[in-house]
């Protein structure tokens, strides 16, 4: 099957792949509500223990989620990993909930039963799922689009994973599913290089990660995953095939983590030379030059932008710290129904 | 009233439900073109097509996952899984994904499907296809697990597994689907967490599982020419357990056997025992006795098989054990 | 004595085992450069080299399965994986094939290796990363199965482990890595099917598994201000199981609580539980009860986490419901 | 990676291939074995009663286990599956224990344990294991080609497997770590075109299962399954790249089974004249003709052959009957050690 590379976008095109200065504009909005969030769940955890257990943040790979997102419609919907906020915020979650739910409180998208590995489950949003087995979605997606097709919607469902869970079975058996079915998957890898502190290619043998999907016979796209624009037409190509009942296709977007695996996790694992490299390609940054340079947005404007979220992000620590535990007696009802 | 087997009674239950609600699927290895290798989904891909009866690739956890995940979107997907054995390739889905939805998303899911297998064990099989471990899901909180041991049983409660809105392990005996039993042509639909007491008796309760219920009858028969007067009870689904029936029975008769087809050490009968020596201590007269397979392995050769399993005379003189 | 972590002493018994013995080797995910996620593994792969430590991809199933392989030529493999949870990733290999390959060729093969992981209850990880099934396999038979509670017993039962010729599924408690406990600087191996009575006494049997056993103790200092003296057994392994000591200690106690970190349904306790009853029923002067986490999945919340695990103050009210 | 068809192997390569006169007639031979071997425990089975339990049958495969074990060495690793026998003689399993094992008795390969499903365990022989879990063999081969590169022997793991194998995680997990690791496995998809009823292109998308397969970053092979030359000139290919350190290497034998996937199974889902075209290819035939062609033996050599082989057919049963059944006591000492 084919592999189509689209990892740089000619600026002239972005009318043609529906990047409006509006779409732009509001995936670098949605990019600094992830940052922002992510920097003071960092920070409740590290210098204020507010937050225990284990925490991932997707600092760095902003761009993937945003981009995603902007291509996806409300009904369509996205099951993700222990490394979901940014997935989360992305397609629409409050914050509100989200951070309660990193605090353990009922007034969390799972009421504090799921902690930050799998806040990222909010119905209402379709944001499905988030399982914290790697590629523990994977199959679950298949089965998600099955049922919208089943349904005869136009839906498209979406998994997100990274590198290491190509390695799998569930990879393996769920990419193969969808695709003798052909069901409208769309299977999002994000890799960033590294699972925990194994190299892609230490890993895996195949060619690559985008060449191992394609081979189960759908159609595969690379998109640069520190460059928002790239992922999102990556990401609407590959939703045409799948909407047009194509089957299942595959989007491979390169990207780095700022930060180590966890929290805790200094990442001296990774040559600080790629490092550099890497956070040089903020994709923040990498956005903002654009809609600047473009004069889609000010300076001030993205101040505004900036502040607002900072608003946001510090309402909805206030509201997880106010919010109270569930009672353990309720828990009950959250086993059966 | 007619008789039909086991394996017949759960084709209607499916059969029924399809037609019933349009959310019904089926999906797994066999169950279309074959018609299931125990013929339990045979005409189904005729009647239902093959939208609604699909036949999958050999990917035990894929079954299990796209059952999980179109649940979450409202189908109630029933999903065969060949021989129980298997579940082990797709415990990942079974354990870490399919009993959690409903918890791990503060009530916003619900994953309304069913997973159906069956032990092979009686049928010459060997150690990697005659497995019976119920009793694993009971550490599996979210599930619930149904075991019938009669064409009835196994028709009602398929239909209320299917209608469940939590997720329902539904394990079979393949030993049992050629035995016929009693089943009206009427639709009805059993409880699911409620036992059966398959006879009633005075002198001592005989729990027994599945496949087992069938000998503890037989045991039953035979300890009623020796003058005890046993009653059988068969809990049908696990999680939940009925134990306040079976506590009941045991406050009755003061005497408990408890009689199945996991191994000796970890089985539902552990848990049962444990139970009631807690629940109806006072009550006791004898120990319990559990009445199972060994410690190992499930040995091939027929006549090794069949002293490995648990059968009537072992229940009658285990039974026999608590008088004397 | 010096005192070490858990961890060290774990770490100390894979060195030792691999300088002993050229045929030990290890694999599993971040074990090498990473040095276990709970360094456990730390300095292995400097001192022995990337052909003995070998970081693996994501693949349980792969790493249990090529863990049995090479152990059925000889080699004595220690594979981790990292979350007691991820198990049910390689389940086919763990029940289907690792019990099984000594019965199952008639005792042609034998298969010496050790699947070490960890459960992380009590370390807030929630649902997917916490659970403790350890009654699982009692359903596998051809396993053994250890639950270290000490420094000690870690040590001294990983390198027994190593040393044994059956598969051993070693599983070692998280929130217990970093406890220290006495190691003596000797080499010692501590038989593999040995309880240890960690606390004599002579009122009431405390029966407590790997974390838990911890709580027992304090549970049994403050019992002790109440005036009751209670003996506190450590199974240490439960498959073998050392029925006789826990029988032992009850006929001496006639009182007993099982404490673990098993959901109560299907849990070790109610495998305890039902041998003692069946074994030492005319010993027994109240109920045995179990004091285990309710049938829930693990709820994250570090409160309500706390709520759904025993401790200390769950097993005193437990053993003082048996003297009333 | 490269995938290299060889089919059809050209007689006047034969020399050059290793393709001697003695191979060729060594392979009949093995062949007429498996043959009739197969025939007699389908008979035992049907008709008398004998042997009970599941009972799959090689017939109309013996090439690929005769092509494979002749060019393997004494202490090569074979594993193998629910359908073992075949392998198991090939490989040089006495008739009589194998056909004890079917009647489940003390003196067959697994004291009677394990049945015709896990008959081909036979360590002394080098055949090794024998999983009914669909590619629950292939990450045990890997494991076995890890000790066997520990321990810096030049032994090869081969392990047998259907085409219906090559969707589970199994396969996925096994085949990476065999390639990221570099280990001495030959991996053999007999591809009878069918898992059951269901037929390869049901189960997967990908172009063909030896494409699959070199998408792991190993070096594949197509054989044709019929042909023992064929079978064999591949796997010699196959070794030598194995043997020489390059890692494990991946062999696709196209076949069909004579019968259905069971005794019981009379294969009605399979279209006549497909069935018709196949039992035409009979593999014994086949190299019954070249060896006859090339006057490497006369007709009545190949009676005498025959003949030889019923009668250690014939022996292996009466021994079987003979034999008792392993106390009930005894099975104790076979779960632990
Ligand atoms: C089945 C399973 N094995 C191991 C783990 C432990 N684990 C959690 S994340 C992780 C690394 C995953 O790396 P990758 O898929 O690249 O995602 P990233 O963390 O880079 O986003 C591992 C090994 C797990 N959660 N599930
Ligand atoms: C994990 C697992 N799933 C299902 C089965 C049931 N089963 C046994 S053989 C078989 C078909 C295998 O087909 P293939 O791999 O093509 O081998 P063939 O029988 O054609 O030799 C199936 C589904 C099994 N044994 N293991
Ligand atoms: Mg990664
Ligand atoms: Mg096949």
């Amino acid at each position: 099957m084919t592999i189509t590379d689209l990892r740089s976008i000619p600026k002239e095109d972005y009318p043609r792949h529906g990047l409006s200065g509006e779409r732009l504009l509001w995936m670098l909005r949605k990019m600094i509500e992830i940052r922002r969030f992510e920097e003071k769940a960092e920070e409740l955890y590290l210098l204020k223990g507010q937050i225990t257990g284990p925490l991932h943040l997707y600092l760095g790979q902003e761009a993937v989620a945003a981009g995603v997102m902007s291509a996806l419609e409300r009904e369509d919907m996205v099951l993700t990993t222990y490394r979901g906020h940014g997935h989360a915020i992305a397609k629409g979650v409050p914050m509100r909930p989200l951070m309660a739910e990193l605090f353990g409180k009922s007034t969390g998208t799972c009421k504090g039963l799921s902690g930050s590995m799998h806040a990222a489950i909010y119905r209402e949003r379709g944001v499905l799922f988030a399982s914290a087995i790697v590629a523990g979605g994977v199959p679950i997606a298949t089965g998600v689009a099955l049922a919208m097709k089943h349904r005869g919607t136009r839906n498209v469902a979406t998994v997100f994973f990274g590198d290491g869970a190509v390695n799998i079975g569930s990879f393996h058996e769920g990419l193969n599913l969808a695709a003798v079915w052909g069901l409208p998957v769309l299977f999002v890898c994000e890799n960033n290089l590294y699972a925990m502190s194994t190299r892609v290619e230490e890993a895996m043998s195949s060619d690559s990660i985008a060449a191992r999907a394609s081979s189960y016979g759908m159609k595969t796209f690379i998109a640069d995953g520190n460059d928002a624009a790239s992922v999102y037409v990556a990401t609407r190509k590959a939703l045409e095939g799948i909407r047009r009942g194509e089957g299942p296709a595959f989007l491979e977007c390169r990207t780095y983590k700022m930060k180590g695996h966890g929290v805790y996790d200094k990442a001296e694992y990774r040559p600080q030379e790629e490092e550099a490299r890497w956070l040089e390609r903020d994709p923040i940054e990498i956005l903002k030059a654009k809609v600047l340079r473009d004069g889609l947005i000010e300076e001030a404007g993205i101040e505004k932008i900036e502040a607002e979220v900072e608003e946001t992000v510090g309402e909805s620590v206030d509201f997880s710290v106010r919010s109270p535990v569930l009672a353990f007696e309720e828990l009950e009802r959250y086993v059966y129904s | 009233m007619r008789e039909i087997t086991l394996a017949d009674a759960l084709n209607e239950a499916l059969r029924e439900e399809m037609l019933r609600d349009p959310d019904v699927i089926l999906l797994g290895e066999e169950i279309g073109v074959f018609g299931g290798v125990y013929k339990v989904t045979r005409g189904l891909l005729e009647e239902f097509g093959p939208e609604r009866v699909r036949d999958t690739p050999i990917s035990e956890t894929a079954i299990v996952g796209a059952a999980l995940g179109a649940s979450l979107l409202g189908l109630r997907p029933v999903a065969e899984i060949m021989y129980m054995d298997f579940l082990a390739v797709a415990m990942d889905q079974v354990l870490n994904h399919v009993p959690k939805a409903r918890f791990m998303s503060g009530g916003q899911l619900s994953a309304p499907l069913v997973i159906r297998t069956q032990y092979s064990l009686g049928r010459v099989h060997g150690s990697q296809h005659s497995q019976c471990f119920p009793s694993w899901f009971l550490q599996a909180p979210g599930l619930k697990v149904v075991l019938p041991s009669t064409p009835y049983d196994g028709k009602g409660l398929l239909k209320a597994a299917i209608r469940d809105d939590d997720p329902v392990l539904f394990i079979e005996s393949g030993a049992l689907y050629r035995t016929k039993g009693e089943v009206p042509e009427e639709e009805y639909v059993l409880p699911l967490g409620r036992a059966d007491v398959k006879r009633e008796g005075e002198d001592l309760t005989i729990v027994a599982v599945s496949r087992v219920v069938v000998e503890a009858m037989k045991a039953a028969d035979a300890l009623e020419e020796r003058g005890i007067n046993a009653e059988v009870v068969d809990p049908r689904t696990i999680q939940p357990l009925d134990i306040d029936a079976i506590v009941d029975s045991v406050k009755k008769t003061s005497r408990l056997v408890v009689a199945e087809d996991g191994n000796r050490s970890g089985n539902i009968g552990a848990t049962i025992a444990a139970e009631v020596v807690e629940r109806a201590f006072d009550y006791l007269d004898a120990p319990i006795v559990r009445v199972a397979p060994p410690d190992m392995p499930i040995p091939f050769s027929p006549e090794l098989e069949q002293a490995y399993m648990p059968d009537a005379d072992k229940v009658v003189s285990a039974a026999l054990g608590l008088f004397g």
